[in-house]
């Protein structure tokens, strides 16, 4: 019997995906978004696995694997776009200030 | 060979050369230039004899209908090309032809700027006239009631007065959006035949026999009429008319006026009346209450005009309530005056653009102040616009009475107070008319105004010619009605007609 | 012979209008008088030709001629069809005779005006028009030649068109009867419904057979009368003659006097056993009939302009012929239609000739002792002015007045079971107004003619071209009458028998005081005129202005201005108010259809009737404005919206 | 599990070595030109191979991929739009001969196998892959704008984030359907007994959710203005053509074409009103071309919903038709923006720069009109039959609301699609001296095939689509697997 049945890692998962949700949503930094969108990824990662425990079947790990390797993938084109528009004259990480596309009034 | 897709067709292809001769030797002398009006009035003298063909040998069995065509072109949905001719869309498209020489020999002449592409848009209309004029399959006839306002459009947004680009988006906005009404109400008519008889098709004849319950029927009776009544301006959905009419140039606002206006007329007969006859007459009483508010909202408001051009555009949608009242009486009778109102409508209403054109291109003006009278500077312009104006108020003798008359006495039969109501329209008529006449013809000239040239004698003939049809028109329209009724939807059209299939 | 004869009579004239029209630029003056004049000449012989074949055939006998078939429907049909009967033979008769002096005389007249083609090819039109309005034997046909007859008028009025009051004038005229030519058109549509074709014969049929309901019968009846009032415009309709002298005398003369406004008695007399069945609405012609006649009659005698008393006095003996149709006796009414075509043309073409000749002055003030400086037109008024005060066996007037007072004495209208109108009121009232006309007709002879020289001079003399039709004219005034005696006289009643050869219209018991009545009545108006104005040194010069009831009078009796106020001015209002097409904002304030982009709208025009528009397009707009500021670039916001729009969907799937 | 017998569709194949070859030549010898040449070869290989595929599909239906008419076709679309936008691309990249772009068709080629991996996919993993790589692909394109260059990092990042955010969702619902049925067949996962009720169904909403992020459905259609708008013309081309059509199909695969479950019906008629309403209100108020074409975009993916959600004998042609006519249409736009595009000259993007253009280069103002009233729904294009079918698919299952909402949506369509029109008649604002005429010919070429595919597909559209229809009919395996 497995130690934890699939619903505590539901529970578990559901919990930490909120948490990253919630960073994405209510930090400024474009870094901690980064992060958070990270915590999101991992909470999918950890549902596969609870899946693969209850169902005995290794495709979870392969999804979890695989999970992992877009996590990675989505931060490195991240901090290289966060290191572009810095250097490209945006001087803070603030996701919310200098705004070029704007809505309505623009061009 | 069937003459009915080539009378179709013949009018774009003929525009496509048009504006292949303007672009052959686009900057040559004037000759060249005119090179597009030689080949559109070519085109125009073909099409003709087609249609003479059409008229006078149709084939011997094909009973009350004059040709057939059919063709499919989306055989999964059931689409076919399919073209009827009968009396009813034969007198409009001569009704088309004329109005189109006559704009041929009196306004396109004006345009300089890119004739030729000037003519392939006028051209593409007829096509797209035609069309709707002769389709009955349902998604062909939706087809070709939307692709004539592409062409229209451009060519007032595009040659048209001061304010052309609002005016043309108002037209259409108008026209297209109502016309979405009319493609739900053909898709419920498809669907519920579909679901009846497990046949998904658009021929308008098989579509005539879906047994449809009354208040469906009445639903996909709206659809219809609210695009047409939208066309034929009735007066709540009529803002387009008067900007579009001021601000086209002449020879887009006769098409406009001369024809387009019957297309709506023609989309109530073919496509309300015979299409659903028992929903129609539930709602003829609200129609004709709208056919008289239109008859005396147009006349009431064109007195009130400055400028001659909305003038006469408010004066057509007067005239058109007597269509829309005609239609919907339900009588042969109501039919057929409302059909002789059309054709004599489309000639007047023609004939007055052409003139308020002619002026505005005189004086670069279209308001009756500073017009002031042309009598002396202008005697042939004037005796014409003379002429026509009191044809438009409905003098005995000419074309308009002769349909007015027969609508009023339909409508005696139906309800006399209604009658009683429309003839004060007559009043009115009368008061428009003549204040337009005292104001720019028989009125004393302006101090400041500079010669001006009078019709030559070559247009003044043309203008003789609409005369004598609006006499003949009056006095004898006893062949134009007996011609020009539009066939019965009976089982005998359908047998006759697929006996008539090439 | 007769079905060739009766178009050509209608194409003659049609075509002289057409030549003239047409070579307007290239005909001289005098060579479009002789192609109008030759036009109503060669009528006027076929008119004679045709009425001598038709008397010389038998007396019920009628020239029908159906040249081809207008409308052919389900449950109507209409032709143009001609007919010729002894009715419509006096009328050609009247017209093309009159109308060929008139065009003779016209052609002197209108010599050196600019637009002599415009006006011929007007009148030749008019007579054409006249012409079928007179023959026509289906009603359709007759509306026709009715609402052609209105539209020569107009352009008639309105001839010399610099002056907006003329086209005024003629705008009034052509809308006044065009609400008769709408009330004339329901009645036709009433008839057609009831009886399927508008043939006078199959309609006079049908309603005597009783296919058409009283009720039916008394609202034709009444339609149709309201179209014959507003053509001879009596009472309700009246105002527009006078104005209508706006136009050359010939046409006043033609048209005013002649021939057009005596059409709607023309129809009532065609239509006699129509009204015959409805006697409400005999007896309402009759009153009007009266009313009018004796407020013509009180109007001409406070008028100064010339041609404006002849206008009311044409108005008032109109009123006769209405009360004689009122009455049943309609032969009275039509011979009193042709005598009065003779001498009221006589008149009006005489004093076409004074103003002329005194330099278009037409003021009777200061037109003074002109007897001197022409004695032949003086004659020729003073003729005209007794015919038509009725001076007793003299002149064709009185005759004819004397046939309408004889029919209106024996009449009686069972209106309703205890309420009979009988005639001696109405031949009371019909005395007084002989005696008023004789009064204002003879003040005015005497004032241009008999008082002291004014300051206007009399130029020139009238040329041979325009006396040889007043001579004419002079001469069927005068004997034009002897045709028809009252019965205390030798009995001679050619004309009634030669109108109606069934029904002898003879009232052996007819006192032999009611014939000097009739007799005295003119007289005793001579003489008061003379007292009053004829001698050296009038009593009063011009009656005093200055009574309220007189200058109340002297404008028609304030019917003009009441019109403007009830009907023009609304109407004024109205069609301002629409301007800017009240429904056409209501619609394009549905939003979407105006420009949808609200920036440009806020501050779009105020204004009433703008309100709604700037409330439908501010609508779209704002929800437009809305939605772009939720777009406001901010990438947190956005997955905002991405959480919520997850979260509603899971709560929407999840709890429903 | 997934040890038996492998099966990859032929095109992924090809592409993929595609991919391998440009990228060797890469590190060989840098030259933007040749580059661009492989990927074209490729994407022709790719398309003559698109129906073949080596080896037997295995019956049971738990192989990763699956191919069948509906693949086929929309695999057609997606290489045939990647080919015209390479060929857009061509110019405006070539010329800028100092920064190294051999990347940019790449990233292009990356993008194509992604989508078409989504097309192909018939189980959560490759679906789930090629989403990603479609993703991560169009973020480096994102960046390759060139004047403002801050808008295309900007765009990239927002796009990132948000799309990060969106795959995590679309993850999660993917663990909950594994930990559901225990199997990563690429269906909606049925509720089994054990499991609570509400789980299956949250699984779908999330994976819907994902999907309708990508479609840029309403509530979460934010991100395509900004993004389409930062970047360069041919991306956002290939944002609102090729990764829409990729996703639509796997969406089709997913749900299948039956009668949908009662919940997910709600949902989707409540999005499709949404997305219509809002897509065109937002895009009466834009003033540059590219985010109207966005707004566009999202009113259009509500129209092809509409056809989605009523299933029936009419919606495998309305779906067939609408997809041809968007991406023609769309496509043609954005040719007929990059042939505007002149090297000193305006950028095209913002519409007041498009004034008078009818009295200076007409051919192109035609060109324009006749994409545009295709989009809007018009006669002459494809658009109009496009229309009309949904319209026929709406009215067969008596979706009032939806109707209603379409006629209002393509009423408000009409009026800004004709705006710009209006606005290329109005005469010429400033005198300028007519463009300078140099010749671009392979953007004129593919201007007039866009424009004659447009008109012969709206005046025969039966010969041009209706050959396809049966390729709508979802692959009879995944249906019945659904039906077990």
């Amino acid at each position: 019997m497995p130690a934890f049945s699939f619903n505590d890692i539901l529970l578990l998962a559901t919990t930490l995906f909120s948490v990253g949700l919630a960073g994405v949503l209510v930090r400024r930094n474009m870094v901690f978004m980064l992060m958070s969108l990270d915590i999101m990824l991992n909470a999918a990662a950890l549902v596969f696995v609870g899946a693969g425990a209850r169902w005995h079947d290794a495709t979870g790990q392969v999804m979890f694997v695989l999970i992992l390797a877009l996590a990675a993938v989505e931060t490195a084109v991240g901090l290289a776009i966060i290191l572009c528009l810095h250097a490209h004259g945006r001087p803070t990480l603030d996701a919310d200030t200098g705004n070029l596309l704007r809505g309505w009034n623009h061009g | 060979m069937n003459p009915l897709p080539a009378l179709v067709l013949l009018p774009v292809v003929g525009g496509g050369l048009a504006w292949l001769a303007e672009h052959i030797q686009p900057h040559t002398t004037t000759p060249a230039r005119d090179a597009s009006w030689w080949v559109v009035l070519g085109i125009l003298t073909v099409e003709t004899l087609l249609l003479v063909m059409v008229t006078f040998h149709h084939p011997a069995h094909a009973g009350p209908w004059l040709g057939h065509f059919s063709v499919p072109w989306i055989p999964a949905m059931g689409i076919a090309i399919r073209l009827d001719m009968d009396g009813l869309s034969l007198s409009l498209i001569w009704l088309s032809l004329i109005l189109c020489f006559l704009c041929v020999f009196l306004a396109t002449r004006q345009v300089t700027v890119n004739a030729g592409a000037f003519h392939f848009l006028f051209l593409a209309t007829l096509t797209g006239i035609i069309g709707t004029f002769l389709a009955t399959d349902l998604f062909l006839f939706f087809f070709f009631w939307e692709l004539m306002l592409v062409p229209m459009f451009v060519l007032i947004a595009a040659w048209g007065h001061e304010d052309r680009q609002r005016a043309a988006m108002k037209f259409f906005m108008f026209t297209q959006g109502s016309g979405l009404l009319m493609l739900l109400s053909i898709l419920g008519l498809v669907i519920a035949h579909y679901q009846e008889s497990g046949e998904l098709t658009f021929d308008y004849f098989t579509l005539a026999h879906t047994p449809l319950s009354p208040a469906v029927s009445m639903l996909l009776m709206l659809g219809f009429f609210i695009a047409f009544a939208v066309k034929l301006p009735v007066v709540p959905v009529h803002v387009w008319l008067p900007d579009a009419h001021t601000q086209a140039p002449t020879a887009a606002s006769v098409l406009l006026a001369g024809i387009l206006l019957k297309t709506g007329g023609y989309g109530m007969i073919r496509f309300n009346v015979m299409l659903f006859p028992d929903a129609a007459s539930h709602f003829a009483p609200i129609a004709m209450g709208l056919g008289v508010a239109g008859i005396l909202y147009g006349a009431w408001l064109s007195c009130a005009q400055d400028d001659v051009k909305r003038l006469i555009a408010y004066s057509s949608i007067s005239h058109m309530g007597f269509v829309l009242l005609g239609i919907f009486t339900g009588s042969r009778m109501g039919m057929q005056g409302a059909i002789i109102q059309m054709l004599a409508h489309g000639l007047s209403t023609a004939a007055l653009f052409l003139i308020a054109g002619a002026i505005q291109d005189r004086l670069h003006t279209r308001d009756m102040y500073r017009i002031g009278g042309l009598w002396t500077a202008m005697p042939r312009l004037s005796t014409a616009g003379l002429f026509f104006a009191v044809a438009s108020l409905g003098m005995p003798g000419l074309g308009n009475f002769a349909g007015e008359f027969l609508v009023l006495l339909a409508t005696w039969h139906v309800s006399p107070t209604t009658a009683t109501l429309t003839t004060a329209g007559l009043v009115l008529s009368a008061i428009y008319a003549l204040r337009m006449v005292n104001r720019i013809f028989l009125a004393a000239s302006r101090p400041d105004q500079h010669p001006i040239q009078d019709f030559p004698v070559r247009q003044m003939a043309v203008f003789a010619c609409i005369m004598v049809f609006l006499v003949v028109l009056g006095l004898y329209p006893q062949p134009f009605m007996m011609f020009s009724a539009p066939s019965p939807l009976s089982v005998t059209a359908v047998t006759s007609r697929e006996g008539a299939t090439p | 012979m007769g079905e060739i004869l009766l178009p050509l009579l209608i194409l003659c004239p049609l075509a002289a209008s057409m030549i003239v029209s047409v070579s307007a630029g290239r005909m001289g003056a005098c060579a479009i008088g002789t192609v109008a004049c030759t036009g109503v000449g060669i009528s006027a012989v076929i008119s004679i030709i045709l009425s001598i074949t038709l008397l010389s055939g038998p007396p019920a006998g009628v020239l029908q001629v159906t040249l081809w078939p207008w409308m052919h429907i389900a449950g109507f049909s209409a032709d143009i069809a001609f007919m010729l009967d002894r009715v419509s033979m006096v009328m050609i008769l009247v017209v093309t005779i009159v109308g060929l002096l008139i065009h003779v005389y016209a052609a002197g007249y209108m010599r050196d005006d600019p637009g002599i083609a415009r006006f011929f090819g007007c009148m030749t039109l008019f007579v054409a028009a006249m012409l079928v309005l007179v023959l026509a034997s289906d009603l359709l046909c007759l509306f026709i030649g009715w609402e052609g007859v209105g539209l020569c008028s107009y352009l008639l009025i309105g001839f010399w068109y610099n002056d907006p009051a003329n086209t005024a004038a003629a705008r009034k005229a052509f809308y006044m009867t065009r609400m008769g030519d709408v009330a004339l058109l329901c009645g036709l549509l009433l008839l057609a419904t009831a009886t399927g074709s508008l043939r006078i014969g199959a309609v006079l049929a049908a309603v005597t057979n009783g296919q058409l309901a009283p009720s039916g019968v008394n609202l034709a009846a009444l339609f149709i009368l309201v179209g014959a009032l507003a053509k001879s415009a009596q009472i309700p309709f009246q105002t527009w003659l006078p104005d209508a002298m706006a136009g050359p005398t010939p046409t006043s003369a033609l048209i005013h006097a002649a021939t057009m406004v005596t059409a709607g008695i023309y129809l009532i007399a065609r239509l006699h056993d129509l009204f015959a069945m409805a006697t409400p609405i005999m007896a309402l012609t009759a009153i009007l009939g009266t009313l009018t006649l004796l407020m013509g009659a009180c109007t001409a005698l406070v008028q100064s302009d010339l041609k404006r008393i002849l206008a009311w006095s044409t108005i008032s003996q109109l009123g006769y012929m209405f009360l004689a149709l009122g009455c049943g006796v309609w032969q009275a009414a039509l011979f009193h239609l042709m005598t009065h075509a003779f001498f009221k043309a006589l008149l009006f073409l005489t004093a076409g000739a004074v103003i002329m000749r005194t330099g278009h002055e037409q003021d009777i003030f200061r037109l003074g002792g002109l007897r001197h400086a022409m004695p032949g037109l003086s004659a020729a008024f003073a003729v005209g002015a007794s015919a038509l005060a009725g001076l007793p066996l003299v002149t064709a007037g009185f005759y004819s007045k004397e046939m309408i007072l004889s029919g209106v004495w024996h009449v009686h209208f069972g209106l309703t079971r205890e309420w009979t109108l009988s005639g001696h009121p109405l031949w009371g009232i019909a005395l007084l107004g002989a005696f008023l006309t004789a009064l204002y007709i003879f003040r005015c002879v005497f004032i241009v003619f008999c008082g002291k020289k004014q300051g206007t001079s009399a130029t020139g003399r009238t040329s041979r071209l325009m006396s040889i039709p007043l001579g004419c004219l002079c001469f069927l005034s005068l004997c034009g009458g002897v045709i028809e005696m009252p019965d205390t006289l030798p009995p001679l009643h050619l004309f009634s028998t030669l109108l109606d050869p069934k029904t002898p219209l003879s009232h052996a018991d007819e006192p032999i005081w009611l014939v000097l009545a009739g007799a005295l009545a003119p007289l005793a108006g001579l003489g008061v005129a003379w007292v009053l104005w004829g001698r050296a040194t009038p009593v009063m010069h011009e009656i005093p202005g200055q009574a309220a009831i007189i200058r109340l009078a002297r404008t028609g009796w304030g019917m003009d201005a009441l019109y403007d106020r009830v009907f023009v001015q609304p109407f004024r209002l109205l069609t301002w108010l629409t301007h800017h097409d009240v429904l056409a904002h209501a619609i394009t304030a549905t939003g979407r259809l105006t420009q949808a982009v609200s920036g440009r709208i806020f501050q779009a025009r105020t204004g009433f009737l703008d309100i709604l528009s700037i409330w439908g397009s501010r609508g779209t707009g704002w929800m437009a404005y809305l939605l772009g500021q939720l777009d406001n670039g901010r990438v947190r916001w956005y997955a905002a919206w991405i959480a919520g729009g997850l979260c509603a969907g899971l709560a929407m799937a999840v709890l429903s | 599990m997934i040890g038996h017998d492998i099966f990859l569709p032929t095109p992924l194949l090809v592409i993929s070595s595609g991919i391998m070859i440009m990228l060797a030549a890469m590190v060989w010898r840098r030259s933007v030109g040749r580059s661009f040449a492989y990927g074209l070869v490729t994407l022709l290989l790719s398309l003559a191979v698109v129906g073949h595929h080596p080896g037997r599909m295995s019956g049971n239906g738990d192989s990763l991929f699956i191919q069948d008419r509906w693949t086929t076709y929309t695999a057609i679309l997606i290489i045939f739009s990647t080919m015209c936008i390479l060929f857009m691309s061509w110019r405006d990249v070539a010329h800028d001969g100092t920064t190294l772009v051999d990347e940019y068709p790449l990233l292009f080629m990356l993008g194509t196998l992604g989508a078409l991996a989504m097309v192909f996919s018939a189980n959560y993993m490759p679906f789930f892959l090629g989403l990603e790589i479609l993703g991560i692909s169009i973020m480096g394109l994102v960046t390759f704008r060139h004047r403002p260059v801050m808008l295309g990092y900007e765009a990239a990042m927002k796009y990132l984030v948000l799309s990060g955010a969106s795959s995590a969702i679309l993850l999660f619902g993917i663990g909950l359907a594994y930990g559901v049925t225990g199997s990563l067949r690429f269906m909606p996962p049925i509720a089994t007994g054990e499991v609570p009720a509400a789980l299956p169904v949250a699984a779908t909403v999330m994976v819907l959710v994902g999907m309708f992020f990508k479609l840029s459905a309403v509530p979460f259609h934010m991100w395509l203005l900004d993004v389409m708008e930062g970047a360069p013309i041919p991306v956002a081309a290939f944002l609102a053509i090729v990764s829409k059509i990729a996703i639509f199909s796997s969406l089709v695969r997913y749900f299948g074409t039956g009668a949908q479950p009662p919940f997910l019906n709600d949902i989707l008629s409540v999005v499709i009103i949404l997305t219509i309403m809002v897509g065109n209100l937002l895009a009466l108020r834009q003033a540059s071309l590219t985010r109207l074409l966005a707004c566009s975009s999202i009113a259009h993916v509500g129209y092809l919903l509409i056809a989605f959600l009523c299933p029936g004998h009419l919606q495998s042609g309305a779906i067939t038709v609408y997809l041809a006519a968007y991406t023609a249409s769309t496509l043609g736009v954005f040719a007929t923006m990059t042939a505007f595009v002149v090297p000193d000259g305006p950028d095209g993007t913002v519409i007041a720069q498009w004034r008078g253009l009818f009295f200076r280069r007409p051919f192109l103002a035609t060109a324009m009109s006749l994409m545009l009233f295709s989009l809007a729904g018009i006669p002459p294009g494809i658009g109009f039959f496009a229309k009309f079918e949904v319209a026929a698919t709406g009215v067969e299952h008596q979706r009032d609301i939806l109707l209603c909402v379409l006629v209002i949506g393509s009423i408000i369509g009409l009026y800004y699609y004709l705006n710009i029109i209006r606005v290329m008649m109005a005469a010429p604002s400033s005198p300028s001296s007519t463009l300078n005429r140099h010749a671009r010919p392979e953007l004129t070429a593919l201007v007039i095939v866009l424009t004659i595919i447009v008109v012969i597909g709206g005046l025969f559209p039966a010969r041009a689509i209706h050959p396809l229809l049966p390729a709508a009919t979802v692959p009879p395996e995944t249906r019945d697997g659904i039906r077990h």
